[in-house]
């Protein structure tokens, strides 16, 4: 929620303060999510994660994606996943789900390495001449409204990979179907 | 009868009707088989049943017409001319420069009427040794003429290639389906064997098409003669290329120590896989030497070091395999490793870099498909009927069938190169042409002359003669008529080329003197330039 | 705020990979592997305020490649907790070559 | 007639025109006999198989048998049969019939030769182009001089009478019209040999009739050994091919031709004793000493008797072992500028007819012995021809092949009526064992004296052909010794006056033991009592008149064969020397070169010469009919074995059993267990085939034991990966 024209240095503080808020708790979520040793909990922890992320998203213009993220994300698909855990009973969790605190440790000491090649990549310049002028998509999204922007590229440039992904997911909600009902079938033969 | 050619324009549709002919016969073929097989009986014996009747029926039809519409050739071929002939040039990659071109030239014209009368014998020999898929098998067979056909005819560097991989598939099945007992194991090791060299080839070819390409187009170009004067390369860069070329090439002829494959290729492979393999796959490692890997990179290949190195192994090859096949239980054996001998020469022949050497090493290109062509024919004949190929497992048959006694010593006399037959022209060319630039390989190649004589006289020796000592072979009938009309062309070529070889050699000898003239020249020519450090051609 | 946004996009996805590393339960993992697309899906997003919409559709794909995604994958976990009774990875090896 | 591809430039010959101009009907009328009998035979034989032959395996075709599987005896000539082949009457009158014909018209441009004075050029008739590539030019073409005319008359004069003897010897053979086919083709070839204009056209002949030997050597070859024998002399006349071919390729690379008029004109510009002429003429005797059966290549001679009789008489004795001779006498313009070369021909020579005729003293098969003489005399005419004395050799060529013919058809006949006494009882003797023989003089009466008459004319004993021609050579040699280019030169140091005395001695001592075996031979054949069995006795008789018939001839032509060339000292007997005269365009200038301008012996020391050999030969006869007694002889089953140095004799001082030790067996074994297994399936198959096919499958191993099928374990994997990915990254 830029306003309008503002250079990047002179974000209000009540911007930058949400933003790097919900980045903490998404973060926090997201370890408590990792070391939960019960399914539930951890996928509950993981919606709070997801609910941060989408504010993170209306924070950076993308109003449209933010909404999608909480329906589809945090809503359905984090649902099938506690449906599955309770379905499969594995509330309580096992006891040899998490690996020991060397295999902790050595792990963490990769997710530190992979975090600062990233942030070591990261330095390279971004090329300037295709960048947007600032709060070019707030523009946007104050003139078109939110779904407009996205809408306009969706269905011209991206028509056919939309209407491939509606063959995607046709394909995947007949084999989630098979493949729940093989057990069934395959007894009945 | 040039005349008469020249009126339907023969020179303008000859060389891709060749291709087409026998794929769309292989077409035929195929859609009939797909049609009226019953699908239900697989491994039957389809001769019995009468299915074979309509495939090998075609297939026969098909090489008629192939040969006799290749038998033009000879007349319209202009010996004088050196360029090359009947040529067509197609567009058919542009954006990779690639061109479909064809011509010929005098050693094509050879190998072409070799490859359409060997393959027209093949389907004679294969006519009831062949039981099972008979439809897929003359097919492939089909499919194999063409892919042969076009590297003997491709002036484009690309389309060899294409043609060198297309020749390889169908001769994989060939071993791998209709073969004998280790049919798998040897078909996998000439497909590996095969596939190692051309690999190399294949990057060779990209290479060299990318450092001819054209200048104001910036596409690569593989027309043969565009790169021959275009695709300018370092002297070390040259080594590479060659040596790409030389595996793919040596590999195929083959020369020591290149050549286990061929006797296990040899022994599985059905009747006319072998003949096929013999008389014409062999000969395409020679022809390559001869048209890609000498001519492209003369200073190279004429390198006092690597030219030392392909000669040792030549007369290595020459001796060893001589040898080699003096101790052979299986007369197919025996003859494979004959070959080995025998492609010997003609890489001594084509190294030794004489007109008379290079001429005879093509005569031997020649003489061989003839001469061992019949050799496996023969072979397969008497394997028919007492199924077994241990010499030890014959003797004395020589009274039992008298004719195939006799067409088989001919055709042995032929293969030991007695004078009068087409053998020693070959033979006696490649050595008299070497022994002027390479006195010491020639002389210890001439005493396989020797050893010939040793192991093949031997070997009928112990099939023909001696007592009648197996009553299962005191019944063995005799070739039939069938058999005969196989043979006698092949022993009416043994005759004609050792008595009057001129007319082959005056239609030779246009390639072969412009091979060693060219080859010479610029094998000076880019050692000058080397001096100079001609600046290299980056891809 | 596209360093920031990149920042927390690069945690989340080192936090992903981190429980991908020590957990051995299979939804868990999943779960993990969702986190990880969700991490990207937030480097596109802050890319698409700099570069264009195209981010923000690239991330519509993901979606619902991932919603497929998970239902075909949670079918498979349905159906191998059927076929073997758990879901830990450690006692599944039907990829052993 | 056939078209001439220079037809322009024989114009000039004084031989165009006339009977000579048919000169390419001459080989050819055999080889259409060839082609005849050839058909004769096959389409006799051949039965067409099953259309399918895949499923007539097993088939019985017992109809077959009665005309085909006849056994053949195990041993030489056998004639078990009654039954004449179809095609017997007609090949009858073809096969000896092209051979009249061609004699006929042999004669005729003989006669057309003789007439037109003197020819000092060869006559050369080109037919075709044959083998044009680059600078070698070779084309089909005949050469006429006088050498080739004399041969040629040897050939077709020899062959004729040989023919008309088969058709007696052969004609209830069941492989008749083969044979005649096998031996107008050799005819055919051995015409080839004599004719060719050049190298390579002699050498489609040379090769051309060791093929045909190979098969009529071998032509009863169900039996092993004579398959083995036609084998072994194809191969053992491979390795004199192998000097031949040497020599041609050295004198195309060097001279840049192959016609023997071009060489003869390049020759003179070769260095006199030179390493180059040294080795090319080397090279050819080596191809000499192949073909001739000298030594070391011998050993194929001796087995080739396992043909029949008549083809050991026209090619293992009058004519293809005689070519090595010719080729050195046609090639006299190289030798006689290779001194050393001459002095490795003429010690060769001497050594194999004194060796040979050690081996012969001592045989008890009849045709072995004259086998073994036959190399002997061979050697004789190397001895002569290696000296220089061309003419004495191809005089002795001549007379040979008269008394030679003579002797072995004689001996066929013997066999003939041997086995013909066997066959009527039904024992299984050993028809050619001089020890079963004996008296056979009262019941073949004219083969008796028509073989004294060859027996005198080998050993030297005048007025028989035999003498003139080995006096020349003998008489020869011994001037040569004395006074020569020859006598100049050094081997290994020695001068060659010493080694040509050397080979004269070695001559005069192969002589008296040529007398002595050769009367052995004839005692215990025809002389004292019978051991042929009683009951086969009533059955030997002479043989019918078409075969004595060829024996009385070639009988008048060795007692007149001498007659030829008549030396000086025997000028009451004629014109002196018409050979010489008759050769002399051909090697009167290489003679002149050797004996460079030197005068002929005196006479005196000429008629010591002369009678020293004769008296060498009388005492060899004397030796012989003295020592030897018939009568204590027993038949060969019950005879004991030789001891000590007779039994070296006897089992040819082992040569055979050396070469196969020496040579064969190592070059099999070698072959068989280090190429073959060791180097071929073992190096290059299993370690580097195979070897490379099982390194990539155990690297596949090593990847598959990757595959533990944790899903943990493989993220683990593809996350350190990452790391190390994007580390490389950064650190760039």
């Amino acid at each position: 929620m830029q306003t309008l024209g503002m250079p990047h240095g002179t974000l209000s503080l009540f911007y930058i303060f949400h933003f790097y808020l919900f980045g903490l708790i998404g973060v926090i979520s997201a370890l408590l999510f990792v070391t939960r040793k019960s399914p539930v909990a951890a996928a509950l922890w993981l919606v709070s994660t997801m609910f941060c992320l989408a504010a993170m998203y209306i924070l950076l213009d993308a109003q449209f994606i933010g909404a999608v993220q909480v329906l589809v994300y945090a809503g359905a698909i984090m649902v099938v996943f506690l449906f599955v855990i309770m379905l499969l009973n594995l509330g309580q969790g096992e006891g040899i789900d998490v690996r020991g605190v060397g295999w902790k440790i050595v792990a963490g000491a990769i997710g530190l390495g992979i975090l600062a090649q990233v942030f070591a990549l990261t330095r390279a310049k971004t090329p300037v001449n295709l960048t947007l002028p600032q709060g070019y998509a707030a523009e946007q999204v104050a003139q078109h409204g939110a779904v407009a922007p996205i809408a306009a590229p969706l269905f011209n440039e991206y028509l056919l990979a939309f209407e491939v992904t509606s063959i995607l997911l046709l394909a995947a909600i007949v084999g989630a179907v098979l493949l729940g009902k093989q057990k069934e079938a395959r007894d009945v033969a | 009868m040039s005349a008469f050619l020249t009126s339907i324009g023969y020179q303008h549709w000859v060389l891709p009707a060749l291709l087409v002919i026998p794929l769309a016969g292989a077409l035929v073929i195929w859609v009939h088989g797909a049609v009226t097989r019953p699908r239900c009986a697989p491994g039957g014996d389809e001769v019995a049943t009468g299915v074979a009747a309509a495939p090998r029926g075609w297939a026969l039809a098909t090489f008629a017409i192939e040969f006799v519409v290749s038998l033009g050739l000879w007349w319209s071929f202009d010996p004088g001319n050196t360029g090359w002939q009947s040529v067509v040039d197609w567009s058919w990659i542009p954006m990779w420069g690639i061109r479909f071109t064809l011509g010929i030239d005098g050693i094509a014209v050879m190998m072409v009427l070799l490859t359409t009368l060997i393959m027209l014998l093949a389907v004679g020999g294969s006519w009831t040794s062949i039981r099972a898929r008979t439809h897929s098998y003359y097919a492939l067979l089909l499919v194999l003429t063409a892919g042969m056909l076009g590297v003997f005819l491709a002036l484009d560097l690309f389309l060899f290639y294409v043609m060198w991989e297309v020749m390889l598939v169908p001769m994989y099945f060939i071993i791998g389906i209709w073969g004998g007992e280790r049919r798998i194991y040897a078909s996998l090791k000439f497909f590996l064997y095969t596939m190692v060299g051309s690999m190399l080839m294949l990057a060779a070819i990209v290479y060299l098409g990318l450092a001819a390409r054209d200048p104001a187009t910036g596409l690569p170009n593989f027309n043969y003669d565009w790169i021959l004067q275009h695709a300018l390369v370092g002297s070390t860069t040259a080594k590479w290329l060659f040596g790409a070329f030389f595996l793919a090439f040596a590999v195929k002829v083959p020369m020591f120590p290149f050549h286990t494959w061929l006797p296990d290729a040899h022994v599985e492979a059905p009747t006319a896989g072998s003949v096929v393999l013999a008389s014409i796959m062999l000969k395409l490692g020679t022809f390559g030497f001869i048209r890609l890997a000498v001519p492209l990179f003369p200073a190279a290949a004429m390198s006092p070091t690597i030219r030392s190195i392909i000669l040792l192994l030549a007369v290595i090859g020459i001796v060893y395999g001589a040898l080699v096949s003096l101790v052979q239980p299986d007369f197919k054996k025996l003859v494979a490793y004959s070959s080995v001998s025998h492609l010997g020469f003609v890489m001594l022949g084509i190294f030794a870099l004489t007109v008379q050497s290079v001429q005879g090493a093509l005569m031997v290109m020649i003489n061989h498909g003839i001469s061992t062509g019949a050799l496996f024919f023969l072979i397969g004949m008497i394997y028919e009927r007492r199924h077994t190929r241990l010499i030890d497992d014959y003797g004395g048959i020589a009274r039992v069938v008298p004719m195939f006694a006799a067409m088989l010593t001919i055709v042995t006399f032929s293969s030991i190169g007695v004078p009068g037959t087409n053998g020693f022209v070959g033979e006696f060319l490649v050595l008299i042409g070497s022994f002027r630039t390479e006195p010491v390989f020639a002389l210890v190649a001439t005493t396989v002359v020797i050893i010939s004589a040793a192991y093949l006289l031997w070997a009928i020796q112990r099939i023909l003669f001696n007592s009648l000592d197996k009553p299962e072979n005191e019944h063995v009938p005799d070739l039939n008529k069938r058999e005969l009309a196989v043979l006698i062309p092949l022993v009416a070529c043994i005759v004609w080329l050792g008595v009057y070889p001129a007319p082959v050699l005056r239609r030779m000898e246009g390639a072969a003197t412009k091979f060693v003239s060219q080859v010479d020249a610029r094998r000076d020519a880019m050692v000058t330039a080397d001096a100079q450090s001609a600046p290299e051609v980056q891809p | 705020m596209l360093p920031e946004a990149l920042f927390f996009s690069a945690v989340l996805f080192v936090i992903g990979v981190f429980g991908v590393l020590i957990r051995r339960n299979a939804i868990i993992v999943f779960m993990c592997v969702e986190l990880m697309l969700n991490a990207v899906n937030l480097t596109f997003i802050a890319f698409a305020q700099v570069y264009g919409v195209a981010g923000q559709v690239f991330v519509f794909f993901v979606m619902t490649v991932a919603a497929a995604e998970a239902a075909v994958g949670l079918a498979i976990i349905i159906a191998l907790f059927r076929h073997r009774q758990t879901v830990n990875l450690q006692n599944i090896n039907l990829l052993k070559g | 007639m056939l078209p001439l591809l220079q037809a322009a430039a024989a114009g000039t010959h004084p031989l165009q025109g006339t009977a000579a101009s048919w000169l390419w009907a001459v080989p050819l009328l055999p080889f259409l006999g060839f082609l005849i009998n050839g058909a004769f035979s096959i389409v006799s034989a051949y039965h067409a198989g099953p259309a399918d032959p895949t499923l007539a395996h097993g088939d019985g075709h017992g109809d077959r048998h009665g005309t085909h599987d006849e056994e053949h005896g195990a041993h030489g000539d056998d004639h078990h049969q009654v039954k004449r082949h179809p095609f017997a009457m007609l090949t009858s009158i073809v096969g000896p019939g092209v051979l009249l014909l061609s004699f006929i018209l042999t004669a005729a441009i003989f006669f057309a030769m003789h007439g037109a004075g003197e020819i000092a050029t060869p006559f050369i008739q080109r037919y075709f182009s044959w083998m044009p590539v680059g600078d070698l030019k070779l084309d089909a073409a005949f050469q006429l001089d006088q050498l080739s005319m004399m041969m040629m008359l040897v050939i077709t004069g020899v062959g004729t009478l040989i023919h008309f003897f088969s058709v007696g010897y052969m004609q209830d053979d069941p492989g008749y019209p083969r044979y005649f086919a096998y031996l107008n083709l050799f005819v055919f070839f051995m015409l080839l040999l004599v004719l060719g204009a050049n190298f390579p056209v002699m050498f489609i002949g040379w090769e051309g009739v060791g093929t045909c030997s190979y098969l009529l050597i071998g032509f009863w070859f169900s039996d092993k050994a004579n398959a083995d024998a036609g084998k072994k002399a194809f191969i053992v006349n491979r390795i004199g091919d192998f000097g031949f071919l040497i020599a041609m390729f050295l004198l195309f690379a060097n001279l840049g031709t192959l016609d023997f008029d071009a060489v003869r004109a390049a020759s003179t510009s070769l260095q006199f004793g030179g390493a180059l002429v040294t080795a090319i003429c080397l090279f050819l005797f080596l191809g000499c000493a192949g073909k001739s059966a000298q030594i070391p290549l011998y050993v194929w001679l001796p087995d080739a008797m396992a043909g029949p009789t008549p083809v050991s008489a026209l090619i293992h004795a009058a004519t293809m072992v005689t070519a090595g001779v010719y080729l050195i006498a046609r090639t006299g313009f190289l030798f006689s500028i290779a001194p050393v070369a001459q002095i490795v021909v003429v010690m060769i020579g001497a050594l194999t007819a004194i060796f040979a005729a050690s081996i012969g003293l001592k045989q008890w098969d009849i045709k072995k012995v004259l086998a073994y003489s036959t190399v002997s005399q061979l050697g004789y005419m190397f001895v002569g021809v290696g000296s220089g004395a061309y003419v004495a050799g191809v005089f002795h060529l001549v007379t040979h092949a008269f008394f030679k013919a003579l002797l072995f058809l004689g001996s066929g006949s013997v066999i003939f009526a041997m086995h013909e006494a066997y066959h009527h009882t039904g024992s299984h003797e050993d028809a050619q064992d001089m020890r079963n023989m004996g008296g056979l003089r009262a019941y073949m009466p004219w083969t008796w004296a028509l073989m004294w008459i060859a027996t005198l004319a080998i050993s030297g004993v005048p007025p028989f052909a035999g003498f003139f021609s080995k006096d020349e050579i003998l008489g020869g040699v011994f001037a040569r010794a004395q006074h020569s280019t020859i006598a100049d030169a050094h081997l290994f140091g020695i001068s060659g006056s010493a080694w040509l005395y050397f080979a004269y001695l070695l001559g005069i001592v192969a002589a008296f033991m040529t007398a002595t075996y050769m009367t052995r031979m004839m005692i215990y054949t025809f002389h004292g009592p019978n051991r042929t069995g009683d009951k086969e006795r009533e059955h030997l008789h002479d043989a019918p008149w078409i075969m004595t018939g060829p024996l009385l001839v070639l009988g008048i032509l060795t007692l007149a064969g001498g007659w030829i060339n008549i030396p000086e000292f025997a000028r009451f007997l004629g014109p002196v020397g018409a050979l010489e005269r008759w050769l002399d365009p051909v090697v009167g200038a290489s003679t002149q070169r050797v004996i460079a301008g030197a005068a002929e012996t005196s006479p005196g020391l000429e008629y010591g010469l002369v009678g020293l050999a004769v008296l060498i030969a009388i005492g060899g006869i004397a030796y012989a009919a003295t020592r030897l007694d018939p009568k204590s002889l027993v038949p060969k089953r019950e005879a004991v074995p030789e001891e000590g140095f007779e039994k070296v004799l006897l089992d040819k001082y082992y040569v055979d059993e050396i070469y196969d030790a020496a040579v064969v067996t190592p070059v099999v074994g070698t072959s068989r267990g280090l190429l073959w297994r060791g180097v071929d399936a073992g190096l290059i198959d299993g370690l580097a085939v195979n070897g490379s096919a099982l390194f990539a499958r155990f690297v596949g191993w090593i990847g598959s034991q990757l595959q533990s099928g944790q899903l943990g374990t493989y993220a683990w994997v593809l996350v350190i990966g990452v790391l190390c990915v994007l580390g490389a990254v950064t650190i760039r």
